[in-house]
């Protein structure tokens, strides 16, 4: 059975390593500052204990007021799983670090929540189009999108 | 020794026997070996993430049919997995083990054309490839017999199965568990030592370890590179837990792995077949949900080993009647990542069954 | 008249010239060595037909035109082989082009 | 070769199976036995199509065209119609001659080989004393056909077809003719019809690697799976006739089933005796061989799947020429030491002989591989 | 990989095709021979008892592709009456919601499967074309009662029986 | 002897005019192409001559590996085939051309040639192979020939490897 590994613990450990990264913790879920997202990925991918090699799934959601980012991470080594939450706000040029240099799978999925939602992700190494083609006004999965 | 000739770009796909269905790979060639690949995707974008958010919980689950359209039975109960996770609905026991069944069936149905269209593209005239829809057929003949259609079923619900199965279901099936190890035995004996076969697949288009992992590759893919990683062992669900299996992995991670793994897969799968058609309980099949549910606001992900990897849902509700995101991790997509590093280097010929082993459906890549 | 040795030879010299004629005008190598061909097979016509008309029966001449193909196919080889080599370094196969003694 | 003299020609021996008081003139005879040749080709190119289409039906579970006449025996009829019928397109920035062109040159070679095939006894169009050679000589021509094609659909995809083409063919022809000198060799003769007369017991049992090395590297030459790289429909959507409709690709399509079934008839008269046998008539002897040797290239395809292309030539060079030769170096020392032949020890020596060496190139012959570093 | 096997593989599998040479082929030769569907086959038709209806529209708001299209009026004694029922089976996907949906059980889905036709408006069936006619016939897909009276599918039971069942049932 | 006189003035004028084809064409393939034709109509002159040995090796070689390499080259440089043009020396190539044409022209006209009446030999084939391996034959030239096309192959493989 996949261990779901408590927020708060997790949060706690976060929060002690790098000060300030994390905004608040859930059940399984930690809210970390965009700007710490990269440093907090490799710690959780690094870390022993942790390693949470293996990124199962990013997903995109709208809130209106803000953007949502998660991360559906799991470790097969330790066969735990944890789900990284990170935030970023405006509706005309979010922008998100990348984690294609940690988890390679992170490759399609931020090129299709850029090319869906309108999320730039920086340090993407080919950040196009995916499913749309170029020059596809707005992004379909944004709530005002019409 | 090599000798270099000038690259030229070719097209394969968006319409090309080989691609199974609109892909498109712009290759760049020296000669006949692929010095750049890259993946053109988006031919079959249907935006069913957008129209889901506009539709009930239980209308979206003719939707997830149509993702990956040979393995319908898994993508409902994914779908209805993560919506009962979100509304906190248990299911009766008896539709646990037909869930178990139907995607156990679904899997060996998905496998049969994927390994059949690999050798197709192999270069087998068809012969495998006939011989794999045979035995789907008589799949397909078991889930008309349960559900009334034979490609997008719309059986598995939301807090159980839609309908109980007819009596002929389970003498029907238990037939079919009896004959299915023998026409294994059959596929294995018509290529799996195949000279030729070992030629072009034994070697090529290798996945190592750490880049599967990386490249969130999963399913049969990542199996084939030696990660011993099944979601229904790792992470049981439904009754998978009372069931025994093996989880069969490659060494290597080849094309010829692959295409092994999902033949001992289908092996594994006859075996769930037969405990939990024994095993299988009395009672009740569907707990009765509204037509027109509202999960309390909140947020669940539920995911479960398909066909063809780790298929997940991410579903987020605001208390409504409609979800307010749905997202699907498809698993294709991502175990597309790696094509590229799998591909270079080596030929047209061993492009196209590369691509072949993977077993991708642009319905779910796409979407 | 009927057709004699006259004929054949007059048939080689016609083929020849046309050959030399494309063997000298021509900028493109792959045309010059298809008239290099065309020459060597003038040749042969002319051993041959010397061969059918004056010693019928020893057949050198047939032998001789053997041995002028396998030449012909030597050369073949080698100078295609020159002109896929200059070609790739030169990107040209103007044997105009070509008047740089170096690699 | 119009316009030759039959007096002191190289047509003087053929017609054999004419009776001599036919009535007409030689050109009569001639004309006469390329119509009887040319309708009994494509006759049994029908034939071999439905052949093939219902034997690879039958080998995949399937029942195969059964609805055009009484078993779908018309269903070649149905389809030349169709084909005949459909837009005849020439790509816009293709080379229109050529392309025109391309389908002629692929089909009459295959047609030409014909007329040195022995039906019967002395029934051939022209006896050549040089047929094999002619053989091995008229169907190089047909790359001609497969490049004119390739280069003018301005195709990408053709353009690859071609280059496989041509590394196929001029590979294969080497194994092949070294097997065909085994025969020769034995036989003391390149005419098709001595090679026939000369076969007290089928050269297949004398020639037991010349017939395997001849059967690979045939299939390679006739691009049949496994060898079907040129054409190969996963790969490359077949190759060269990719731009083809119509009555042109029709003539793809007949020239590739009349070169299947040329190879056949040489197979039959070069290893497994010609139209000699007991009881029937050698007429129908023939035809036995020539079908059941159609039927096996049909099964393999229905059974095997492609080789990839450095495989392909790994396996011409590597593989086949030595055995090829060896096989020729062991066929000259037996003609030259056993003078009289002993027929029977001989089979049983070659059979050994050549298990010994396909196990052996077994155990020495890698195929597979292929990673290029980029 | 080394040929080591000397071609056994290769062996195997013509013996196996060989094999299948002499097995009966799996074709079913369609316009003559027929399968029956299965009892709960959801075929490219829907099937209306007029009279049960009540007008709840309850199957125009399940359907996930608003194809069906149902307008009701207040009629006499505060009956609804349907003033227009319509489906277009061009955009319908046969996911039976409809047929779940209905309370009074007067919504059924057809076995018929062969609804070809030229022009795209002859796809839209309305409120006459969805009554039930001797050439329909109702599926048992969520329709216990119609299901008993069904012949089942037992193809993979028994063909032979199975085929007569089919004969029977055709004639 | 109606019909060899038909023959060869056939096949006389397409080798002729093929062969013109070669040189004044500009598409290259094409002239490939015509270059085939003028090796097949020199091998129905071989034919005529009743050297019909000759006339297969003739299509083996010319038309089915050498015309092929050429095309094979063709298509290899395809991107930078301009079409076969001509150089400056092209009315002084044609002078020499017409002036060697006339110099032969003269030689064969004014020769008295010694015709053997007798028939020609046939079939070619045996005596060839006596010819080449027998007494007093070609034996030594025969076996020098394969180390030349040895030669020649490693030369061609060298040329074009890579550094």
């Amino acid at each position: 059975m996949t261990v779901a590994l408590s927020g708060d613990e997790i949060g706690g450990r976060l929060e002690e390593q790098f000060p300030g990264s994390v905004v608040e913790t859930g059940l399984n879920s930690v809210l970390v500052r965009s700007e710490s997202l990269v440093k907090i990925a490799t710690f959780l991918k690094t870390a022993s204990g942790l390693e949470f090699d293996y990124l199962s799934a990013i997903t995109s959601v709208d809130y209106n007021d803000y953007f949502e980012v998660l991360y559906q991470l799991t470790s097969i080594k330790h066969n735990h799983s944890l789900v990284v939450k990170t935030r970023c706000h405006g509706r005309e040029n979010p922008t998100l670090p990348s984690v294609v240099s940690l988890w390679r799978g992170a490759d399609f999925q931020e090129r299709e929540i850029y090319d869906l939602m309108g999320i730039r992700f920086d340090g993407h190494p080919n950040l196009k189009h995916i499913f749309l083609w170029e020059g596809f006004p707005g992004h379909p999965l944004r709530k005002d999108y019409e | 020794m090599a000798i270099r000739t000038e690259p030229f770009v070719i097209n394969v796909g968006p319409q090309h026997p080989s691609t199974h269905g609109v892909f498109r790979m712009r290759v760049t060639l020296d000669g006949e070996v692929i010095v750049d690949m890259e993946p053109v995707l988006g031919y079959l974008h249907r935006g069913i993430e957008k129209l889901a958010e506009g539709r009930t919980y239980t209308q979206n689950i003719p939707f997830t049919d149509r993702l990956d359209y040979l393995a319908s039975m898994t993508n409902n109960l994914a779908y209805a997995m993560a919506v009962e996770k979100l509304a906190g609905i248990a299911v009766p026991e008896r539709a646990e083990y037909l869930r178990v069944i139907m995607s156990e069936l679904q899997r060996i149905a998905s496998h049969l054309v994927g390994v059949g269209s690999f050798l197709n593209d192999c270069g087998a005239f068809m012969t495998p490839f006939l011989y794999m829809f045979r035995e789907r057929e008589k799949i397909l003949d078991l889930f008309e017999m349960v559900c009334g259609q034979r490609l997008t079923y719309n059986y598995i619900r939301i807090g159980g199965v839609s309908y109980d199965i007819p009596e002929e279901f389970l003498p029907a099936l238990d037939k079919f568990v009896r004959e299915m190890p023998g026409f294994i035995d059959e596929y294995d004996q018509l290529l799996a030592e195949n000279e030729i076969l070992l030629a072009r697949a034994k070697g090529v288009g290798i996945l190592p370890k750490e880049l599967a992992i990386n490249t969130s590759a999963s399913g049969p893919v990542l199996r084939a590179s030696g990660v011993k990683w099944d979601i229904r062992k790792a992470d049981p669900y439904s009754v998978y837990d009372r069931f025994e299996f093996d989880i069969p992995t490659g060494s290597t991670g080849d094309c010829y792995d692959r295409y092994r793994l999902r033949i001992q897969e289908m092996r594994q799968s006859v075996r769930i077949i037969k405990q939990a058609a024994e095993q299988l309980p009395q009672g009740e099949v569907l707990t009765r949900v509204p037509l027109r549910l509202r999960p309390p606001a909140g947020e669940a992900y539920g995911h479960i080993e398909g066909p063809k990897g780790e298929l997940g849902f991410y579903l987020v509700s605001d208390n409504s009647v409609t979800p307010y995101r749905f997202h699907v991790r498809a698993p294709t997509l991502i175990n597309l990542t790696a094509l590229r590093d799998m591909m270079i280097g080596w030929k047209v010929a061993d492009a196209v069954i590369i691509f072949g082993s993977i077993d991708i459906c642009l319905g779910e890549v796409d979407r | 008249m009927s057709i004699g040795l006259e004929h054949y030879l007059a048939l080689s010299a016609i083929l020849f010239s046309i050959g030399l004629y494309g063997a000298l005008a021509k900028r493109n190598a792959i045309v010059i060595l298809m008239s290099i061909e065309i020459m060597l097979n003038a040749v042969n016509i002319a051993m041959v037909a010397f061969s059918r008309y004056i010693v019928p029966l020893l057949l050198t001449g047939q032998v001789f035109a053997i041995f002028v193909m396998v030449v012909a196919a030597a050369e073949a080889a080698v100078g295609l082989a020159i002109i896929i080599a200059i070609y790739r370094s030169r990107e040209t196969i103007d044997v105009t082009k070509v008047d740089l003694m170096k690699w | 070769m119009v316009g030759f003299n039959p007096d002191h020609g190289l047509f003087s021996y053929g017609l054999g199976a004419l009776p001599p008081d036919w009535p007409g003139n030689y050109w009569l005879h001639w004309g006469l036995f390329v119509i009887i040749i040319i309708v009994f080709v494509l006759a049994m190119v029908m034939a071999f199509i439905y052949f093939e289409r219902r034997g690879l039906g039958r080998l995949q579970v399937r029942l195969g065209p059964n609805r055009v006449g009484p078993f779908g025996i018309l269903q070649p009829v149905a389809d030349a119609i169709k084909i005949l019928l459909k837009e005849d397109i020439v790509p816009a920035k293709g080379d229109k001659l050529v392309h025109w062109w391309a389908p002629v040159v692929a089909f009459a070679p295959a047609l030409m080989i014909f007329a040195v095939i022995p039906f019967e006894n002395g029934a051939l169009l022209a006896d050549l004393n040089i047929g094999i050679l002619y053989i091995v000589a008229v169907s190089s021509v047909s790359v001609v056909g497969v490049f004119m094609a390739a280069w003018s659909c301005n195709n990408k995809f053709s353009l690859i077809g071609a280059m496989r083409t041509v590394a196929q063919i001029v590979s294969y022809e080497i194994p092949l003719g070294f097997s065909i000198i085994g025969v020769a060799l034995i036989a003391g003769s390149l005419s098709m019809n001595e090679i026939v007369t000369s076969q007290n017991i089928p050269f297949i049992l004398l020639q037991p690697l010349g017939f395997l090395i001849y059967f690979i590297s045939a299939c390679a030459e006739m691009n049949r799976t496994p060898f079907d790289l040129m054409e190969a429909e996963s790969e490359i959507v077949d190759g060269y006739h990719i731009e083809y409709s119509g009555m042109k690709f029709a003539m793809f399509y007949l020239a590739e089933y009349v070169e299947a079934l040329a190879i056949s008839a040489i197979i039959t008269t070069l290893f497994l005796s010609g139209w000699k046998g007991p009881l029937l008539p050698p007429f129908l002897w023939f035809l036995i061989k020539v079908v059941l040797i159609f039927f096996a290239i049909v099964w393999v395809r229905g059974t095997i799947p492609r080789i990839r292309v450095d495989q392909l030539m790994a396996f011409a060079w590597k593989c086949l020429l030595p055995l090829a030769l060896i096989n020729l170096f062991i066929t000259g020392i037996e003609v030259i030491v056993l003078p009289q032949p002993l027929p029977w020890l001989i089979v049983f020596l070659n059979l050994a002989i050549m298990a010994i060496l396909v196990l052996l190139w077994s155990k020495f012959f890698k195929l597979g591989g292929g990673r290029v570093e980029v | 990989m080394r040929f080591e096997r000397y071609g056994i593989g290769i062996a195997k599998g013509m013996a196996l095709t060989f094999k299948h040479l002499f097995r009966k082929p799996i074709t079913t030769q369609y316009p003559e021979e027929r399968l029956t569907v299965s009892r709960r086959a959801r075929g490219n038709e829907l099937i209306w008892d007029k009279e049960l209806c009540v007008a709840c529209t309850a199957c125009a708001r399940a359907c996930p592709h608003g194809c069906i299209e149902m307008v009701t009026s207040k009629g006499a004694d505060d009956k609804r009456i349907v003033d227009k029922f319509q489906l277009d089976t061009g955009r319908c996907i046969f996911c039976g919601l409809c047929v779940e949906a209905c309370p009074k059980e007067c919504l059924f889905i057809g076995c018929g499967y062969e609804k070809a036709t030229y022009r795209r408006q002859e796809l839209v069936l309305g409120k006459e074309d969805l009554l039930l006619s001797d050439r329909k016939q109702p599926s048992g897909y969520a329709r216990p009662k119609v299901e008993a009276t069904l012949p089942e599918q037992t193809m993979l039971l028994n063909r032979k029986q199975y085929l007569d069942r089919v004969k029977k049932w055709l004639d | 002897m109606a019909g060899l006189d038909i023959a060869f003035w056939t096949l006389a004028v397409i080798g002729v005019a093929s062969a013109l084809t070669v040189v004044l064409l500009r598409n290259v393939f094409r002239a490939a192409l015509s270059l085939v034709l003028c090796f097949l109509a020199v091998a129905g002159i071989y034919v005529s001559l009743s050297a019909d040995f000759l006339a297969a090796v003739q299509v083996l070689i010319y038309v089915g590996a050498i015309s092929v390499l050429i095309i094979l080259a063709i298509m290899l440089t395809r991107d930078v085939q301009r079409g076969s043009l001509s150089n400056k020396f092209r009315i002084p190539a044609f002078f020499v051309a017409i002036l060697f044409l006339g110099a032969v022209g003269f030689a064969v006209c004014n020769t008295p040639w010694q015709i053997a009446g007798i028939a020609p030999q046939e079939p070619t084939t045996s005596a060839l192979a006596g010819k080449l391996f027998g007494e007093g034959g070609f034996v030594l030239p025969l076996e020098i020939t394969p180390v030349l096309l040895l030669a020649a192959i490693l030369g061609a493989i060298i040329l074009v490897r890579e550094k």
